[in-house]
Order: C-alpha cells, then structure tokens, then sequence
C-alpha cells in the first residue's frame, strides 16, 4: 500500500526507465481522466470562481488571466518545465535539462504502470492552475502583459523547482517531507506569491470600503462546485492509479470539504447573524487546499480534524488579513490557500500516524515528521516569497505591473482587452 | 397636458396597470430606478467585506395625460399603490408643452 | 452477466467481506469516475437547473440549499447514514451500527472488485442528490435553517432505510424488487416527499398566476446537460464496474433521455404550438428519472417504450398537479420525478424480459415481477409520504418551515443570506 | 503500437465480430468517460460557446438548436445512422442494414475490447456534434422547424455515409487516408457545409456593421473552456483503449491547443493593439479542430507546428471570410473548423512520419501520404459541399429556411418558442 | 430651453441618433424603458404556465435643446423614428428652466 | 418645487450622495443611462467585426426639492461631480406642477 502512495516520488526519480513496470489500462484510464479533471479545475473552474467575484468591468479580465496561463504554462512545461522538475536531479536540487521539449517521450514510453505522456500532462494541469490561482490576489489591477511574463518566470524559477525538491527525485522528497497532491507544491506557492504581489503592487483603489461587490455570485458557485468536482482528479489522481489509495484519497477529500464548508457557514452564521452561499463554498475550497498534502496519508479521523482545522483556520486568516493588516489580497488566496495548506502540511504528520487510521509514520514517529513538515513548509514560504518579490520588482522595472488609476476606473476588459463581458 | 411621473414599490406594478386600465389609461412606460429615501436599505456582507446597499429598487410609472384628468389618476395612483409602510415613494405632477404621436403625426391630446 | 448486474445488491449483503475478490483497476476507474460524476449532477448540475427556474431574488438561496444539502449529507453519511444502509442487516429492515464514522474501512478494504472507500463515496452522492431534488418542491419559500433540520432527520429516517431494504441486502431486495439506480430509492422518494412539502407549506403568493418567471433559462439549460451528462454516472455506475452492463446502462439511458424529451418537445409544439427549450430538458430529465430504475435490466427496445412514456406521461402529470390540483411543486419535482420514477418501476418488470432484448427475468415472469415493482413502490410511497409528513409538521412546531411573507417578497437571498447573486 | 492505433478502423469492419477478443474493463472505463465527454462538448459546452455569441434575444433559439439535434441524431443513430456508418459494408460505400436499430447488439457484444454498446455510444456522440457544429453558420435566422428536418436528412445522406468511407471499413479507410477522430468526417463536414448554409440562406440583417455583438462572452468563455476538457475524450478517446496511443493523443491535443491559442491572441496583439478573451478562445477552438485528424499519429514536434499554423491560418481566414467575401457564416464555422481541418488533414501527412516523431507512414512516404490526405479532402468536400447545397434547396421549398425580417428583427426566442432567456 | 423626451422602437436608435447629428444634436442620454400601449405584447409559456409580458422594450431619448430647434428636431425625430406601425412611440416636449454643464459651470444655451 | 435632473459619471455617485445628505436633502432616485456627447466611446472587436459603443455609462440622478433650494443645491452637485474632464455630464432644472407622497397623501413641500 505505502508503495503505492509513494509512487510520485519514485516516477520523479526514474521518470523515463519505468518502462520496465507494466502499463495497466485501469491506472491509465483514471489518470487521463484525472487528467481532464485537473484541467477542468482551472478551465473552467477556477476562472468562473473568481470572474464571479470581481466587478462586472473586470470578468473578462479575470477569465483572460487564467485562460492565457493555461496555455502559456502548458508550453513553457513543455519546453523545459517538465525536465527542470522531473529530469534527473542534478544533486537533488533541480532536473536537468535532457528532457527538454519532452525529448525522448514517445508513445510506449511508461511511467509506473501509465504512459510517460500521461504523466506528464497530469503535472502539467499542475503547472497551470498553480499560477493560475494567484491571479485571485492581483486581480482587478494588474496588467495583462505584466502578468504574463511574471508567470512565466515564477514556473521557471519558483515552481518548477520545488515541485522537483517534493516530487521530483529532490531534497525535500528524499527527507521525508510528505505532501501528497500538493499542499506546498501548489497552495502554498500560489498563496504566499499571491500575498506579496498584493502588497508589491498596493490596494485596489477604495479597498477596504468602496470596491466592487462580487458582480454575480451564481458564477461564483458554479465555478466552485467544478473546483470540488475536479478535486477528485487532483487528489485522488495524485496516488497515479486505480487503486486503494486513491479512493481514500477520493474519502478524505470530500469529507474535509464538506466540514471545512459547514464550519464557515456556522462561523458566519454565529458571528454575522446570516450563513452566506460564498462563505459556505470559500469554506469548500479552504477545505480542499488543506488536505490536499495529507489526501494520500490520512483516514477519515484525519479528514474530519483537517476539515473543521481548515474552515476556523481560514475564515479567521481571511479577517485578518483584509480587517486587521488591511492588505487587499483581493480574492483572499493567501488566507485561503496559503494557510489552508500550512494548517494541511502540519497536520499530515499526525494524521498520518497508524494509530490516528493514517498510513503510517517512518520511525521517529509524529514529531519528527512534524519537524520535517515545519521545515519544508518554511523553505517553501521562503523560496517563493523572497523570489516572488524579486520577480515582481523586477517585472515592474520593465512593464509597470499596475494599470492607470483611470484605466481601473474603467475596468480593464475595455482598457485592456477592448471587450465587453455582457450585453444584455 | 401633464406628465405624472410616479416612483413606486415594484411589486405594485399589476394593480397600478390595472387600476389605471380601469380609469381610461391606454398607455403608460415604465423604467427601473433605485431610490433612496427614509425607507432603510441592507447590508451585503462578502467574506467579511461589507457593503451598504443604500438604493432600493424602484419602478419609474410616467403617464402622460390630458389637463383634466390628473385629479382622478394621481387618487388611482395613490390608492392603487399604496401598503402604508415607509417607501411607498411619491408622484411628480409636470407640465407637457405638447405631446406628438410618431405613428400619425398627431399632435396634443389626441396623440396621447 | 446476469451476476454482475445485481453486484450492487451483493455488496449490500457482504460490504466488508468483499476482499476475497481481487481489486480491478478498471472497474475502480469507472466507479471513481462515476462518484465524481454523480456529484457533478447535484454540484452545480441541479443546482444550476433549479436556479435557473426561480426568480432573481431566490437564486442564492436556492444554491445554497443544494450546496448545504450537498455537505451536511455527506457527513451523516460519515456518521451513520451508511451503515444504516450498508451495515449488517437487522432482519432485512435497517443495517446496524457497525460502520458508523466508517469504522473499519481502510486503505484496502475492497468491496467486490472495487475498494470499499469508492463504494462509501459513490452511494454518498446518491444520498446528496437525492435531498437536494427535493429543493425544487419547496423553492422560494422555505426557511434555510428548517430545511437543514428536515433533510437531515429525512435521510437518516427516510432514505437510509429504504436504500437498506432495496439495495443494503434488504428485505424488498430479497423479495426480487428491481430497482437499478434508483427509481424508487432515488427519485420517488424525493418526489413524493416533495410533493408532501409544497402542501404542507402552501403555495407561493401569487401562485398560480402571479409567481414570478424563471429568471435565467441559459442556467437551466445549463444545468440540465450537466445532469445528463452526470447521469451516465449514475446508472452505467450503478454497475459498479466497467462492464457490458454499464455499456448498456449508457446506452438506454441515453435513448430514453433523448426521446422523451423529444416526446415532450412534440406534444407542447402539438398542443401549444411552438416547442420551448424548458420543455425539451424537462423532458430530458423526466426521460433519465424515468429509465433509472430500469437502466441494468432492459435494452434499447425497453429504452425507446420507456423515454416515449415518460416524455408523455409526465408532461400530462406537470399539467395536472399544476393546473387541475393547483399544488404548487414549486419546480415539478413530483410529476417529473416520482411520476416517471413510477413508470419506470412498472416497466421494469415487461422490459427486463429476454424476449424484449432485456436481462430476463426470475420465474413467474413479467406478472409476477410486475407485483413485485407495484409492491415495492406502494411500500416507498407510503413509507416515504407518510413520515415525510410526520417529519415537516415535526420541524414546523420546532421552526417554521416557511419565511413570512414580507420575507418571500423581498426574496430569500437577502432576507436569509444576505446576498445579491447578480451586480450587474 | 500502431496496431492500436488503428483501432477503429478494424473495429468498423468487424464491429460484431470482436467479441473474439476478451473485454478489457480499463479500455471500456475509459471509452464510457470519452462518450461522457464527448457528449458534453457539445451539452453544454458547444451550446454555451455559440450561445454567448449571439444576441440575447436569440439565446434560447441557439441552446434549442443545440439541444434538440443532440436528441434527434442520437435517435436517428440508433435507428439506421450507426447500421449505414459501421454496418457491413457494401463494397466500401455504405454499410448495410443488418444493424438498424442496433439489432444483435446486447449485454455482452464486444467490439475490440470494449463493449460494443460503448462503441455504439461514442460514436454517436461523434453523429451528434458535427451537426450542432454546424449551428454557428445559421444562427439568428433560421427556422426551427426546417433546421430538424436539414439536418436529419444530413445526418443520414452525408455524416453517415463518409464515416462508413473512413473509420467504417469503407473505401478512404483502405486507401490509407488518416482522419484519427474525425477531421474530415466532423469538422471538415461541418464546416463546409456550415459555409453552404450560410451562402443560401444570406446574411443576417445589419451584416456586417450593425449585428448584434456577444451577447456573454462570460458563457462563451465557459462554453469553450468545456469543449478543451470534453476533447481530451474525442481525441483520446478514439484511441479506443486507455493505453500509450492515447496518451500521446491527449498531449499532442493540449499543445497544438494552447499554441493556437497563443498565436491567435498574438496575431490580434500585434494587428489591433489588443488581445481578446473571444480571440484567444477562438484560437483554441482552431487548434483542437486543427490536431484533431492528426491527433492518433503525430508527436509534440508535429503538435507544435500543427498549434501554430492553426492559430495563423484559421485567424487569416476568419479576416478573409468575414471582410473580404462578406459571407455571414455567423459564429464562423468554416474558417475555425473547414480551414482548420483541411490544415490538420495534410500536415497529417507529414507529422506521421517517423522521423518527425509521429508513428510512422506507410511505404510511400510522405509525399504518397500527402497525395491520399488531399485526395479524401476533396471528396468530402464535394461530397458534403454539393449534397447540402441540394439538400437545403429541397428542404427550402418545403420549409422556407428563414424566418422572416419581422421575426428576426424581434429575436428567435420569443417568436420560434415563446421564452425568454433572461428575466433579470 | 426645452428637454425633448421620446419613446422609441429600440431598433430605431442608430438611424435617430444619425439624423439628430446632422441637424447639429451633440449630445443626448438614452435609457431602457418599457411601454404598455396599443400595441400587443406577447404570452411566455413556461411549463404550462402562463406568463403575459404587457410591456414592451422602448428607448427613451432625452435631448436638451435651445427653444428655437423645437419643431426640426421633432420632424427629425418623427421621421426617422417611424415604421408607420403600431408602437412607434410619443415625443413629450416639456419646459427647462435651466441646464448646467457640470465641468464648466456654463449655463443655460452654452451648457446644452 | 422643483425637480432637479443631474447626468452625471458613475462613480461620482457616493460623493454626490454624501454631498446632497449634507445639505439635507433627503431623499432622491438614480436610474442607469447612457449618454452621447462631446466624450468619445470605445471600440470593441470581435473576430474582426467592428462594433463601436458611441453611449457611455452614466447615471441620471432626479431630486425634488423646494423652490428655495435650488441654487444651493445645483451648487453642490456640481462640486461633487466634477472631475473636471469632458463627460461630466448636465444638470437639468424642470418645474413641478405638484408633489404627493402615496404613503401618506400628502402634497407639495411637506411630500418631499
Ligand atoms: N426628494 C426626492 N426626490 C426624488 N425622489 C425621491 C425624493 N424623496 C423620495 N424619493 C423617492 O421616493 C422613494 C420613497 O421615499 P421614502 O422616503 O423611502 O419613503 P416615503 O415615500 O414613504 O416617504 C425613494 O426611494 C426615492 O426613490
Ligand atoms: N399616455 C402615455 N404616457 C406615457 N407613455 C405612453 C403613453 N401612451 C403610450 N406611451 C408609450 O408609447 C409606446 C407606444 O404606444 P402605443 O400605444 O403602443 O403605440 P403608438 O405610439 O403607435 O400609439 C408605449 O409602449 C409607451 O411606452
Ligand atoms: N443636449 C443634451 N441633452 C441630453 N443629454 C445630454 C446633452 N448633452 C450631453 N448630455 C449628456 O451629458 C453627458 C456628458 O456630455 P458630454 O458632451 O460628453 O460632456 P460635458 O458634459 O463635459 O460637456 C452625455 O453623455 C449625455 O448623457
């Protein structure tokens, strides 16, 4: 069974000698499938759940941002992504670079029991709605071209490299660290950038009391419940089989975000007198960003701690940062996603414990394991901060990140994309 | 002629139509307002983000009529409108130089 | 053959001595698939087809209903919905406690040749959905929080048992009743539970004549592909495995649900003379509800009697209810779902025969199975409908089960959610 | 490898004669998600992108015309459609009757190792879109009435038999003409006879300066972020088993996708100052078609190229049609899916080759290739082109295809089927 | 000065708006409306219920003009408003006491 | 009383609002517009085809209010709306025969 769940690691070791395993056609049909759920995540998930969230001028901004990362990262993971982050590991720090433009991939090539093109299109969804899940912080305000190419740096150089330190044969991997679909790998990367270039690049303007209310909150549902469905591929196709592991993944999944969404709804209906229908779905996707680290380790004990963990934990960061710090993380991805994925990160390591209906530990038990979480999850937070914040400067220097105060006036569908989002 | 234009509560709109019917009037437009007044609004909380939601809907009736029978329709209007409570809204009375049908060309009482 | 198509029932019997099959990566594909598709029906399926149909006022709060149905079921489910269904039996009438928080159930714990865990998953997005039918009986008028208390209290005393007796090694199961997907578990349950609802409750103020219209039909048309889409879930799932039954499965699903709504369409362009989109899908709908419970026994014989009768005999029942009763099923959840679902169960019996390209039947033939299917659906209704009842007058004496007036005029989603769905 | 590949075309020879092979449940896994994917590009995905293309007072008449061919074909592919198509064939040209209304297929059929039930329903997902597709040429202005009736003859005189020609045993498929999922049957058939359509029926009033603009292209966005994810299964999955074929299938879609999508925006960026969401979408759709003929023979090298010259060529087109010849083909179907078709079809040619990482050509080569791959374009051309040119003429004179200038000027919606699309 | 109101077919716009210009209209403010007249609307059937839909979509255009323009304006208007069928609309021409352009504080003839 | 029309941008509507409070002005309806004048449109493209949007989002803010108040008040709207680029938008003044507040009945100044 361990075996099993730690298959990731051990593709992004010998990614291309696993033609040596079987191909299984059971595995292969739920990873395409899987596959699919990823991308359907961010397209259209994703970008309806947040296109739904800002001002009727912006939709097509939102949806724009998200669209043209899908496909600009897809090929960036093509040209070199996907050999930076599971060629060989060069010291376990980075992949090298003999898998450039997938070199060598061919049609029989194998992946543990899937197709090596398999495996690499399941990274690539990865790739996409990694970045694509920061434009919640920035959006709103940010320009398009900027955007682009700040992205693209941030998969090269933020991205690409820690998916390789966790997945892909590296350092963190080879020191226990556990994350399973990708807590730091994904949530805690988008969630941290995302907090940095909100505050690199300022509030909106009338942030915090006079910026556009959610223009249509049906979008926003609909997009959060495509976010939950495609979950399953994320996090269930992470055990990269049909098998034991990814149906409790599948378990675990649900059930954190159910109680991670029903926690919120009491919070709000406690505190402000109303539950809300986006209070109840951002506790769903708060839910599912906290056990995605631990969705391959834990049992339902773990999943019922980690909902209820993620949906307090959240709710009281999302305050916190807009009502306290007053930073105008204009989707709440930091909050949600970022802290949602330290809270999963650190509770994987006792979850994950036999005793707690876990897989089980390597000897030294919880607390060492906690230690390694702690750790991993700080060299992330670090990584990516401090890089996202050179990157940011350094973007501006060359195109201004910001658009015009009178360009977001205006709403940058027809300053930027020269469209409009309804004519109804 | 007199222009009436009355701001109502939305949910009026049937029976003002059919009372107004009842009286004579044949035609009538009407357009979506907000309006702000002594009636309270609500508060729409976003993830902890609050707005204000100062205007309330309102429906914009503008009736054009003959001199003589402004009496009879602002009564119609104000019965037919009327819930008692607070934002019932108000009626304008304004003086029409002339009124034109576009079909025909007619002009004054007739083209109304 | 024959013995794969009653799996389900098997798997009631014997839920957790199932490891002595041996797990296929194939089939725990397909029932991966197939969960995350059934969810995909209510999350944003359903949901996006009943908000479509009430007024813009009510969107959220219809929304909401699904959403929170979606999640607090789940979570009975984890505590004791499941074993109530699918634990040991207690004479044929209610699985034990055994399961309850899903106790036992591991990493590889296998049900047939799937594991356990997808099992778990895959019935628990029968118990959402079918709470969340019951949303479009009670649309714009309900209170949001004894909406919570009568769904919970209704699956645990309602749907729990009567999956228990049909599908968890049951009584009714024993006595030969065929219900594939859901018929009378599913869809008769919810619609004559429904139907129970809107009279208690009352009509809508304004109803018949003055309710307001559907403020979106593109949603609705929108939920309702999903809802086809998802259905393949459903019933080709309901084979637990991917097999010629789930082939089958599909394929009469599909041709029932094309042509009953092709029927539909037919008779309103006869007898109104113009055909409308909210037509076709309600046909749609009906013609999937209708062939459930018949979708692992018949072939496309059986499919194309069936879709006809259920675009036809649902489409008079929507008239009837409405305009003869005068009962305001706010959405026709009855007349679409228990009707059909009714029809369904009858025809069962004549088409799962060898002779009309079916599965065939036990001895005693069509007559006796048809005793069995009228049986079996007298006992769903009168179990359902009378502690639907019960349970609604229950909750009104704790909270009222309706807003008040002045509430239903100003539309639920501000008065209980505080929340506008569109900005535009 | 190429054994597989080939797949379907053995398949349409002995569709009931593979029951010799053993079922396979991790192919038939995947081929039931495929047939649910493929169905839901078009419900809703191709409904949602043409409907938010269109004035908001001919949404409904759209999402109707959708929707009910969806339901029609799928009858009329039961009845006599799939016989003609995958029938034995009658010396290449047409398959024989011994298939109507799917006679001799049952629970345990098997074509290949799938059950041919599932074949059965993916194929007909095939028979579904290609007329929805062809939706986008006429909307705004065609009858309801005569749109059934053209497109059902369609359906039997031309889809039909040109599949048989190609993937149905017939006499393209044995010239060695290479069409993977359906460039010339689906998109070249579609579109040209889209571009027929458009030229009878005239353009819609106002063309070009004063048509009504997208209406939403939020449901546009929505639309076409579906059909990327329901392509995975028209691509991959008529690899028809879960195996390295389709993997490559579903990598070399997703790069040709995105490079389109790339391209196209750029071309705009340069050209008018500005990139757009509809231009990008666009772009993608243009790519998807473009790779679709290709799809099962090429590798990422011919998936590059493939992208790029979609992205270009299907851009120039839509230019050419629109500003130069000044044909109404509404929401442009021949330029995105004729032109990208015929682009894809011969860069097939080259991109098979070996050398180029593709599976591989027959002896001949290239350029041998290329001769049959222009060859099988031409007769469908003709073939579809001449007989939908007569087609319309006859149905015209028994219907008129046009509503009149009143009925359009006051939109489909109300006068064709007395709704409303939105009530905000 | 006079402020000239008129109810319109809302396909109408772009032909009135061309004609206003070229009688030297530079400005104008336009808002969805809908009228109930002579002419008919239309029954929405949605699952066997009826829904009447008694008011009609209608641009009204306001125009503020200088006294002198009145009666051009309104032939222009009229003519290119017509389809000489039923709904084609009223033009209400009432009295301005006084018109203000806000950014430059101008009044009465210069603000128009 | 008068009734004093003001077009004016968008997002001037919170200061305006809070301006008007000010001066005690207690109750007003807005209504979205779009307006053509000496402020320029934008294009939008799509796939190549041209559609140039000549209207702009304005907002149309109607106020009743004593014959007395006029002056302060166009005052302060003025003030408040201006940004001082073009697009700023008018200030109509019209004359009101009467005014009654359907809730109560009542007429003239005390109905405001
Ligand atoms: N001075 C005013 N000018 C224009 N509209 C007004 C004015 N006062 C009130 N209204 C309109 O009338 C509506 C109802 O007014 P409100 O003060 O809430 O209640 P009431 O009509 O019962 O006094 C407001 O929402 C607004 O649309
Ligand atoms: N008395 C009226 N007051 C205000 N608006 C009116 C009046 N009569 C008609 N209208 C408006 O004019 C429009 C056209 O009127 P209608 O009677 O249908 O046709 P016609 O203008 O050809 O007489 C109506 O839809 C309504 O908006
Ligand atoms: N003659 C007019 N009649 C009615 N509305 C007008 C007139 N002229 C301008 N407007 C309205 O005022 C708005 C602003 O006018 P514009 O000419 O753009 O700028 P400015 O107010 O700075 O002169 C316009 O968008 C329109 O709504």
């Amino acid at each position: 069974m361990k075996k099993i769940l730690f298959v990731p690691i051990i593709l992004g070791l010998f990614p291309i000698l696993g033609s040596a395993q079987d191909l299984d056609t059971g595995d292969t049909s739920w990873m395409l499938i899987s596959t699919a759920l990823v991308l359907f995540m961010t397209l259209p998930g994703l970008s309806l759940f947040y296109a739904g969230l800002v001002g009727r001028r912006n939709v097509l901004s939102v949806l724009m941002q998200c669209f043209s990362i899908a496909c600009l990262m897809s090929i960036l993971w093509v040209i070199c992504g996907y050999s930076l982050a599971f060629g060989n590991s060069v010291n376990g720090y980075i992949g090298d670079l003999s898998l450039v433009f997938l070199n060598g991939i061919s049609f029989d090539s194998t992946s543990g029991t899937i197709p090596t093109t398999v495996f690499v299109m399941f990274q690539m969804t990865f790739a996409i709605i990694t970045p694509a899940l920061m434009v919640g912080a920035f959006a709103e305000r940010m320009r398009f071209s900027s955007m682009l190419l700040f992205t693209s740096l941030w998969l090269i150089l933020i991205y690409a490299p820690i998916t390789h330190w966790v997945w892909g044969g590296g350092w963190l991997g080879d020191l226990g660290f556990r994350d399973f679909a990708g807590g730091a790998v994904v949530h805690l990367t988008a969630g941290s950038a995302g907090l940095i270039a909100a505050i690199v690049m300022g509030n909106r303007s009338g942030f915090p009391s006079n910026t556009l209310p959610p223009h249509n909150l049906t979008m926003t549902v609909t997009g959060a419940c495509m976010l939950w469905v495609g979950w399953f591929g994320f996090n269930a196709g992470s055990a990269v089989g049909a098998n034991g592991g990814a149906g409790m993944a599948m378990l675990v999944t649900h059930i954190s975000a159910s109680l991670a969404s029903l926690t919120w709804m009491f919070i709000e209906w406690l505190k402000y007198g109303k539950p809300s229908v986006l209070g109840i779905v951002t506790g769903m996707v708060a839910g599912l960003a906290t056990i995605t680290p631990a969705s391959g380790y834990v049992g339902p004990l773990g999943a019922i701690v980690i909902g209820i963990s993620a949906g307090a934990g959240c709710f009281y960061a999302t305050q916190f940062i807009k009502q306290t710090l007053k930073i105008d993380d204009s989707l709440d991805v930091f909050p949600v996603h970022g802290i949602g994925a330290l809270i999963g990160l650190l509770l994987t390591a006792i979850f994950s414990s036999a005793q707690y209906g876990g897989v089980g530990l390597d000897e030294g038990g919880i607390f060492s394991q906690f230690s390694i979480q702690v750790f991993g999850s700080i060299v992330t937070l670090v990584w990516c901060g401090a890089l996202s914040y050179i990157l940011l400067k350094i973007v501006n220097s060359i195109i201004p990140l910001r658009v015009s105060e009178d360009e977001e006036s205006k709403g940058l569908d027809v300053v930027l994309h020269e469209e409009a989002g309804y004519n109804l | 002629m007199k222009l009436i234009t009355a701001i109502v509560k939305p949910f009026r709109l049937d029976d003002i139509r059919a009372a107004l019917a009842e009286v004579g009037v044949q035609g009538m437009t009407i357009s979506e307002v907000k309006g702000f007044g002594r009636q309270k609004g609500h508060t729409e909380l976003y993830r902890g983000a609050e707005y204000s939601v100062d205007f309330l809907p309102k429906l914009k009736i503008e009736v054009a009529i003959k001199d003589e029978h402004v009496e009879r329709i602002i009564e119609v209007i104000i019965e037919s409108a009327r819930t008692g409570k607070v934002g019932d809204g108000k009626i304008f009375v304004t003086n029409l130089d002339e009124v034109y049908r576009i079909r025909t060309g007619e002009v004054g009482d007739q083209a109304i």
